[in-house]
């Protein structure tokens, strides 16, 4: 099983959900973060002094899927995620070893779908 | 249309009352004490308006949603003093009033002609305090995609030139909508139908925001709206009850048809929500609370407590109705101003020409269900259309000005970041910092 | 129990004082004044309540219990108008009202028989507010797990056969305890021990939540809390120096106290916990405040300053223990409303019997500490014992018959979804959407 | 310094005004309503402030924050009873109070030597809200670092040697300030500069704070620091306009520059930052209210709309440059305390002094701008200069001696910790819970 | 070393814990994460408009262990938070080549007990 | 490609951030975590009752970097998040078997610089 995690844009979430959902792939698991690169923060100000937040929202999604899926998916994702403006965000692929659905017991490939 | 039994009485019965030891141009203390205090009461109504949108946004626009009331109290605060009170009440037109009081030239601390027993300048500033909600209520429409900048000066064109003509018209000296003899006790049409018609301009004007339907958007924090639901309520006795101009049992009577009305109308939506959707919801009592009060409004000083009670049982199945209604009409008023303050305000000014009872104030007169037949209705019916039609076209007027100076919404970037972070350069919230 | 020197006084010595000036049936517009202002301020105190319970709930609570207390103001509000004045403050029975003034018939802008001062409405609309926190006050005991349609209907009936009666015995014409002639300012009985009583017969019925003890239940936002403390004690003014029902010498000595012994009480919680857990907290203040408050509630007109401050710093060691011994006897009163309301309201109410000075109000008596003796602390003790007595029985009694019809808690699996999205279907905070 | 005309014209003219059937030792009912709710207000303001100033902390100090000011309510609350009302305002001293009226004995629900149309205890408790919220507002100089007990220490010493003595100068009977002629309506020496200039020398005795422009130390939710801005702001209306000690024309002119000065200051403050850093901030618009409403304070009685407008519009001009020039000065105020509250109210006491004008009130005195000449602008300076000295000096000595006996700042690990758990074993907010 | 991440319901965290206690695991990292798959999400409604929330609330526990505990520590995790409705969640394992301990430098096994 | 993956005090952050911009290292995703090991979380108390939280906020630090790249930043990590303290956490290394820049559909290692 591979471990599918995309960085994403939060406004972008819904989209990859989408898309994602037209794979048949629902289980995932999401979460807030903040993230840096090359994008650049908006400055903010509180009384006359300038914060420059160079850690901004981003969407941490992670999916695990069977080795067959895993290239249908990262496209998908990156897919439904694109602006072209950077910022965009980045998948990273790992590999898992076993998987476990805590309601039943079930291991490997039969856990996560 | 008559605002108060004060304004109309101010020169006779009331001051027999009075007591015969005081001389006609002193001023009572009693009664000035309540009308500062009311003044007061309707000053903190904005903020706590902007309490009540802001929780309903997304967190990214919480400051900006707040900044469109906080800036009216500076912005009207302001204006009112320089010349949108003399706008609204100087003069004898039946249009709008003269510049004679431009400024506060000859607004004192002693009676002026409004009310003979309060400061000419507690007057002045308790209706100010109504020039300053009026604005911010209609920022419920347009709420997460205004510019700061064009919100602004649309808010400055619109009081003085939508507020103060219609105000003039039902309050001022020589307004000819006072002069049918139509009711509007605390503001009905000058505030909350002035301001539920010019939202459906912005509404209309500004388009849906981005991803309507496709994103959530739920309300980023119910508990914030509930807190300004309560700053309402509370301020709203000032509101109503303060409109008296006086401390007496009419000002007693508007306090208590106030308080029922909108407990009234808190259960009915709770109600019609649990017909429709099994469930009676936060958001849907501080709602059902708000439309009451909206309701009453127009109605708080001319019937009864029993009359209260209908009035705000009925706002709700109407308010809840016209919001199902936007769903299918497709305009994005965000916060449904129109279906809260214009459909509650109308129904509280035509059910004024039903349930208004001389019993209750002798300087009002009787509805169709309190012996008065037609009349009172068709009176109150005028008024509310006139008071529409001239603040939907001329706010769409002004809206096409400002137009030419900035555009109305924000970037497509600036909708996705965020009005705090876009408008004002700041986050509502930095709960995780270290 | 005599209320306010005002009730009692109102044929006699205070006419005169007003100045000869004034006719009998006159309404003072200064004490009418300070009437209304102080009904808004006590309606506030019940949405501050409700900031002040929910703060201490886990976040997915948060909507139910601020609705715990918002939904009174509507339920009472109407109920209170269309009956509950009639059954507190009708007739002349010893134990219950009348129907003579159901749905306000014959109660209007003019004097009533309670206060010969202010409109008959402005008394009405004082007490209603005290009417709505009461039974708002217990809803701290049974946090986190009732369900709400049983809480609506458990609330409908206590204030019906609980509160009006009450309220009636101590206040009302004829009330057989208003007879013996205890003193109870401002609501000891009828408001603190009342509610304080039924929370323990709440909490008893209905058991503790889930997991208590072995989950940690720490406030979820202690920021509201202190929000609520401050919107209380502020309101607190209105409901203890309001209770003059006049803006006179007793209004500003009952508003000094209030204040002198909530303070008091603040320090010494803080003291309390310094000694037994070394940390001064938030929470602390807030409860000793409020405890505080409640304490000084029936002494209010009756008692000065510097008793006040014994008053208030006593309370705080003896609401603290009651909260320790909570936890011995395992009880789920889960916002502590035994130990600051039916603990600190009993206090008060005894403090009352040792404090209670003639030179502070002449229409109150001497306590043990004034020369007084015994017979007062008597008086009081039976005040406290009869009305705890009744609220617990009928309580009990109330949620039997209630269950008989819905089921008092929520199901376990909607416990652990939190009330918010199980009786509501909403969210508190969505702190976190796009 | 005169206060309010009431003070002063308390024996002539205004007994006339009131109406010859009024005998002279009786109290008006309007007049006491309006100083007992504009008590309430004030004490809403301490609160108010604790959210202002809580809301710009990072979340781990919002707790330790709102204690700073919540425990002023109780601490000095007790105080001011026992002997800090007597030190202020008994005697006829120069320096500083009498004993006369420790645990007030003596002050009754009869008028006092201060006002003779309130009870002398409405007077007292008034007075009790501005000095519990004026140290209160120093708490903001050393946010986020002060130990706990050391602060409580602090205030306690400094409530009863620099406030109590400075209200005595400037209002109390035989005050060498107020027989000088200077002119502070509502406080702006007593209140603002007192405690402005206190901030500073907390500030430099505290030192900065850890990892001051490394980390970043944005405010952790603004929309708390709007709700204490509209909590500051109406309560402001009981600040000044209840100096007037009566509801008359002067709280009526007082009422309107309060409000239109604030207005006028969140306007230009919003233009500041917009000619700065080409965005108007929330925080700005609050930020300018305030300072709006601090320059005000002095001159609420004594100036007119126009003159409030004008006073408004230059302070935010000259606090926001002292908010840059701290930067530049390195010392570590917080929250701005020196900039808004000692800059602000040094600037509103000198405006005293150039739009003064006899026109609004005869008791006071014509400015600089309305004919005064010089005279009156140099007693306001002399005014500010002693208030200053005095309480910058007074300040410094009671930190050294609090510093004997407690270490005035929490130890690194705590103060990395976060002031919340470190003083009071409590988090603020809890919001994942389960 | 074995990292094991347990994607559980919030209420089942204390069992958990305690179960890891009792295993003699105290080292984990926890954080608040959303989670979608087959168990349907409750609908809310505001102002009569009907929202699905399709993500609910998880708890994310990771624990890396060394290779002769993760069996047990599986077991133990999924025993805990089980309770057999849709919706326990899962857990996943994958390997992890080094571990340190940032206060002391030490590596390997030694750095996670 | 290599994972970093380090739990870190909350106020070591900034620290951390500069030492790896030191490196050369911007691009990062940063989460808030809850921390339960050795270190002992301070009490609480409400109301008389005590609670003491052994869950402790930290925040967890994600890089993915190349191979060569990996020791320089384990060993930059550990030095500006360490105060000798118990607390100051761990850092785990993992293996990456790809990485997609969503903006550009780049893979490997030109997607993570
Ligand atoms: N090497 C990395 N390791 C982990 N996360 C990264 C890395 N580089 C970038 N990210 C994440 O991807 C987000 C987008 O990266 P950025 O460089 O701003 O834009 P882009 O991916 O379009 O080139 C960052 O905010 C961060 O969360
Ligand atoms: N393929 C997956 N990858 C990552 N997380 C998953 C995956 N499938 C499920 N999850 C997580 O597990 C949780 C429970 O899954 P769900 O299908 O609802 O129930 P169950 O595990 O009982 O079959 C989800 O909410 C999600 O957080
Ligand atoms: N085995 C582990 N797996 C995952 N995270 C761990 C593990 N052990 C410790 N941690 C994380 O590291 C943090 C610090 O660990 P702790 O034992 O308190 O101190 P130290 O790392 O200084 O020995 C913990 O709060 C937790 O977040």
């Amino acid at each position: 099983m591979i471990k599918i995690e995309a960085i994403i844009r939060p406004n972008k979430l819904d989209d990859v959900k989408a898309a994602l959902d037209a794979l048949g792939v629902q289980g995932m698991t999401v979460s807030h973060v903040m993230g840096s690169g090359k994008q650049r923060g908006r400055t903010q100000h509180y009384r006359g002094q300038e914060y420059v937040v160079n850690l901004l929202d981003k969407i941490k999604l992670e999916t695990v899927v069977s080795d067959a899926e895993a290239d249908s998916v990262v496209k998908a994702i990156t897919k439904a995620a694109a602006t072209g403006e950077i910022g965009d965000g980045k998948v990273f692929l790992s590999r898992i070893d076993n998987a476990v659905r805590i309601r039943t017991g079930e291991e490997g490939d039969g856990a996560i779908r | 249309m008559v605002k108060a039994g004060r304004i109309l009485a101010a020169g006779g019965l009331f001051l027999l009352a009075m007591g015969a030891a005081r001389a006609e141009q002193d001023i009572d203390t009693g009664d000035t004490a309540w009308v500062l205090i009311s003044a007061a009461l309707v000053m903190l109504m904005t903020p706590g308006l902007g309490l009540f949108y802001a929780g309903m946004v997304r967190a990214k626009n919480v400051l900006g949603t707040l900044m469109h009331s906080f800036t009216m109290v500076a912005l009207v605060g302001v204006a009112w003093v320089l010349w949108g009170y003399s706008l609204a009440f100087g003069g004898d037109g039946a249009l709008i009033g003269s510049l004679e009081w431009i400024g506060l030239r000859g607004v004192t601390g002693d009676p002026g002609p409004y009310a003979d027993n309060i400061p000419h300048l507690a007057f002045m500033t308790f209706q100010g305090m109504f020039a300053i909600i009026t604005p911010a209520l209609i920022s419920g429409a347009f709420a997460e995609r205004m510019r700061f900048g064009a919100f602004l000066l649309f808010m400055l064109l619109w009081s003085t030139f939508v507020y103060s003509p219609i105000c003039h018209w039902v309050w001022g000296s020589g307004g000819w909508l006072g002069g049918l003899g139509a009711l509007d006790f605390a503001g009905g049409t000058v505030v909350h139908i002035s301001s539920g018609i010019a939202a459906l301009a912005c509404a209309l004007m500004l388009g849906r925001r981005k991803h309507l339907g496709s994103e959530e958007m739920a309300p980023h924090n119910l508990t914030m709206t509930i807190i300004g639901t309560a700053l309402l309520w509370f301020g709203w006795f000032g509101f109503n009850a303060g409109s008296a101009l006086a401390a007496d049992g009419l000002a007693a009577s508007a306090f208590v048809v106030t308080n029922t009305a909108a407990a009234s109308a808190a259960l009915s939506w709770m109600l019609v929500e649990t017909l429709h959707r099994r469930r009676s919801t936060a958001l849907g009592a501080a709602s059902g609370a708000v439309a009451g009060l909206v309701a009453i409004t127009p109605a708080a000083g001319f019937v009864g407590p029993v009359s209260a009670v209908v009035i705000g049982f009925v706002v709700s199945f109407l308010s809840y109705g016209a919001i199902l209604l936007k769903g299918r009409l497709g305009y994005d008023d965000a916060l449904d101003v129109v279906a809260v303050h214009f459909v509650g305000g109308a129904w509280g000014a035509l059910a004024t020409g039903l349930f208004a009872s001389l019993a209750i104030n002798d300087g009002g007169a009787n509805g169709l269900f309190f012996g008065g037949g037609l009349a009172l209705l068709g009176r109150q019916f005028v008024g509310v259309a006139a008071t529409a039609a001239f603040s939907l076209i001329a706010s769409l007027i002004i809206l096409l000005l400002v137009r030419v100076f900035i555009p109305l919404r924000v970037t497509d970037e600036d909708e996705t970041i965020g009005l705090d972070l876009s408008q004002h350069g700041e986050m509502g919230y930095n709960l995780e910092a270290v």
